[in-house]
C-alpha cells in the first residue's frame, strides 16, 4: 500500500513540474543513444515525462556533442545520433555494402530530390527517356522515394517525393539542402517547361501548358 | 561516372572535335535522344546557355544519316527528334514568317537549350548527392541500440450485463440440454438396406414391400412411416444394384419385390 | 628535393605520432557507438591508428560521460556506452491494457453478489466446479470483494460479500437491486436456452415480468 502511494506521489509531481532542462538533455541524450532510427521530437516528448520539452533540450544536447566523435543530426523532424563523418575510417567492420545504384536510378533520383513533387511525366520530359519501373520500384524499395500527393492536372498523376530515409542516408537536414539546391533555382533550372516532344504536339493543337511551381514543396 | 562529371570536354582539339562528331555512332551508349544532344554540344567549346542550337541540330542530323548508312537501327524517339530537329532547322535558317502562329525558331531553340542545360544540372546535382557523406558508409548509426521494453499494466472489467449473464449461465445449466436430432423413430436407408439383403434370399417370389417393415415398426404411424420409407428407398437401391426386381400393377397397389433370378 | 624531404618527414611523424589524445576520444566515442558489441582496450588499439592509447583515451572519455545520460561502462574485459541506470525507465513503455475479466471470475463474482454472503463451498456448490484460490484472489485484489462475518456453521468458514466499489461500478445501489432470474430471462440474457417444452412454459409465465418494463435496468 505504501508503496503504490509512493509511487502516485512522484507521478503527481512530475504531473505539475517538468524536470530541469539540464536533466531533459540527459534523458534525450540516453534514448537518441539508444536507437538507431531518428526519432520525432513528438516521439521524444511522449517517451518524457509530462512537461519536458524536447525541442529546446536538443537545441542544447546538439551544441554539447558538435565537434565530437559522435553528432546529434537533425533528419526531417526527427533525430538522430550518427558517428562524425571523418571518423569513417574507423568503421570498416561496420561498412554497410551499398547497392550500386543504375545511373538512371541515380539521375532519377536526383529529379525526384530537386523537383519534388515530380510525376512520372515530368522524369521523363527532363532526363529525355522513359522511366522504367524497375527504376523507381528499386527506388521506393530502398525507401527513398515515396509517392507524394496527386498533381492536380487532368489525370491526377501520382507524384514522386524523397522520404526521411533519404535524408537520413545522406545526412540532410531537410530537402532544403540538397547541395546546389539555391543556385539550380536561382538559374530557373526548377521550373517546369514544356519538353520539346510537348511542343510539337502543342503546334498542332495550341494546347495549355499548365506551369506549376514547384518550389512551395521545400519551404514546408 | 564521367557523364556525371561536369563538362571538361570544352578543351578538346579540333580534329578530336571532328572525330567524335563523326564516329561515335554507337548509339547503345546514349539514353534516349537528349542524352546524344547533351553529349554532342559538348563538342561545342562554349557552355550550354550560348550553345549553337542550329550547329547541334546539324550534328545531330549527320549522326542520324550516319547512323542509318551504317544500317543501325534507331529507336523510334531518336527519329522523332531528327524531325523535329530538321524543322527547328529550317525556322532557324529561313526569316520569320510573320502570318504563323506558334513559338518562333528562335524560342523554340532556346527552349531546347534549356533542357539541355537542365539535364546536365540535374546530374550534376546526382552527382555531388552521390559525393556527399553516406549513412552506412560515411558515418554510422547506432551498433547496440537497446530495445525499448514494455512494460504491461492490465486492468480487468466487466460489465452489469457480464455479470447477469454469468450468472444466468450457472442458473440454468441444469436446464441446458445440447441440442440433438431425436433419433428414436429415424428408421435409417442403411439399416433398411442390412435387414432386406439378409431376406430377400429367402422369398423365391413376389413379395409385397410392406412385409419386409420390422414387426416393432408397424404399429406406431410415425415409425412405421419411417420404415416404410426406408424400406422403399433401399428396395430402390438394390433394385439399382441389379439384385432384385420391383412391380407394381397400379398406382397406390403395393409395391412386389422378388431376387433376381440371375443374381 | 627539399620539399619531397618534408613531406616524408610528416608521413613519418604520422606514422610514430600518435593523434592528440582529444582525438582519440573522439575516435573511442564513435567506434564505442557503431560497434555492435562492447570493445575491449586491444580491440580499440587495433582499429586506431597507430601510436594510440585507448586506455588513457578511455579514462577522459569515461569522466567526460559522468553524470550524463549515457555512460561508458566495463562489461567484463570489454567497453561499451550504456543508458545511465537512473533513466532505464526511459527504455520502458508502459502499456494500459483492458482485458475482460474471465469467465470463471465473472460467474463468482455473480454468485457473490446474488448470494452473499456466501463461502467458498457454496460457490462451487452453485458453479459446480471448485474455484480456484487466483480467481478470488483477483476479485479482491480488484476490491470488487471483501471477506464478510464468518458463517456460523462448523468451521466458520469466512465468507464472500461485494464492496461499494463493486456498486460502483456496476451502478448499483445495491446488490438487492440485481435482477432476478426470470427478470434475466424475461429481458433476453439467458444465454441457454431451455428445451422447447420449457421453453414455451417459460413464456408463458415470463408474460407478466415482461410488461413490468424492467428492461432499461439492462441499458447501463
Amino acid at each position: 500500500m505504501n508503496e503504490t502511494e509512493n509511487q502516485e506521489n512522484i507521478s503527481d509531481q512530475s504531473l505539475f513540474e517538468a524536470p530541469p532542462i539540464s536533466e531533459q538533455e540527459r534523458m534525450i541524450e540516453a534514448i537518441l543513444f539508444a536507437t538507431a532510427e531518428p526519432m520525432t521530437v513528438k516521439a521524444l516528448n511522449e517517451r518524457m515525462p509530462h512537461g519536458c520539452d524536447a525541442a529546446e533540450a536538443l537545441v542544447n544536447l546538439r551544441k554539447r556533442f558538435a565537434g565530437r566523435g559522435v553528432n546529434v543530426m537533425k533528419i526531417g523532424n526527427a533525430w538522430a545520433i550518427r558517428t562524425a563523418s571523418d571518423l569513417s575510417f574507423l568503421m570498416q567492420k561496420e561498412l554497410l555494402e551499398t547497392r550500386k545504384l543504375s545511373r538512371a536510378a541515380i539521375e532519377t533520383l536526383a529529379i525526384i530530390a530537386y523537383h519534388q513533387p515530380v510525376t512520372r511525366a515530368d522524369i521523363e520530359e527532363i532526363r529525355g527517356v522513359s522511366v522504367s519501373r524497375g527504376t523507381v520500384d528499386q527506388l521506393i524499395e530502398m525507401e527513398w522515394i515515396r509517392f507524394g500527393r496527386r498533381k492536380l492536372t487532368p489525370g491526377r498523376p501520382v507524384t514522386f517525393v524523397v522520404t526521411q530515409n533519404f535524408l537520413d542516408h545522406f545526412g540532410l537536414e531537410s530537402a532544403r539542402d540538397l547541395p546546389g539546391l539555391k543556385e539550380l533555382r536561382a538559374a530557373g533550372l526548377l521550373e517546369s517547361q514544356p519538353a520539346i516532344g510537348q511542343f510539337i504536339s502543342a503546334l498542332d493543337e495550341d494546347e495549355e501548358i499548365v506551369n506549376e511551381g514547384q518550389s512551395e514543396l521545400f519551404e514546408g | 561516372m564521367t557523364q556525371l562529371d561536369s563538362p571538361k570536354n570544352e578543351t578538346l582539339e579540333v580534329g578530336e572535335r571532328l572525330a567524335t562528331e563523326a564516329l561515335i555512332v554507337d548509339v547503345d551508349g546514349f539514353e534516349g535522344p537528349l542524352d546524344l544532344l547533351l553529349s554532342l554540344s559538348r563538342t561545342q567549346k562554349v557552355d550550354l546557355l550560348k550553345i549553337s542550337v542550329l550547329d547541334l541540330a546539324r550534328q545531330y542530323l549527320a549522326f542520324i544519316d550516319r547512323a542509318k548508312e551504317l544500317r543501325i537501327e534507331l529507336a523510334a524517339d531518336y527519329l522523332v527528334m531528327a524531325a523535329w530537329l530538321a524543322f527547328l532547322k529550317s525556322r532557324l535558317l529561313l526569316p520569320p514568317d510573320p502570318t504563323e502562329e506558334g513559338l518562333s525558331g528562335a524560342e523554340l531553340a532556346a527552349r531546347l537549350a534549356f533542357q539541355l542545360e537542365r539535364l546536365q544540372a540535374m546530374r550534376n546535382a546526382a552527382a555531388q548527392l552521390m559525393a556527399r557523406d553516406q549513412k552506412g558508409r560515411d558515418f554510422f548509426i547506432r551498433g547496440i541500440p537497446e530495445k525499448l521494453e514494455m512494460v504491461r499494466h492490465v486492468t480487468y472489467t466487466a460489465t452489469l450485463l457480464d455479470l447477469m449473464q454469468g450468472y444466468s449461465r450457472i442458473r440454468t445449466k441444469d436446464e441446458f440440454r445440447p441440442f440433438v436430432m431425436d433419433r428414436n423413430n429415424v428408421f435409417t436407408m442403411e439399416e433398411a438396406l442390412t435387414k432386406m439383403r439378409g431376406m430377400i434370399g429367402f422369398a423365391g417370389d413376389w413379395t409385397d414391400l410392406a412385409s419386409y417393415l420390422p414387426e416393432d415398426w408397424r404399429k406406431d404411424p410415425a415409425r412405421r412411416r419411417a420404415a416404410t420409407a426406408a424400406n422403399f428407398a433401399a428396395s430402390l437401391e438394390l433394385a439399382k444394384a441389379g439384385q432384385i426386381e420391383l412391380r407394381q400393377s397400379g398406382t397406390f397397389e403395393p409395391i412386389e419385390l422378388r431376387r433376381r433370378c440371375d443374381w
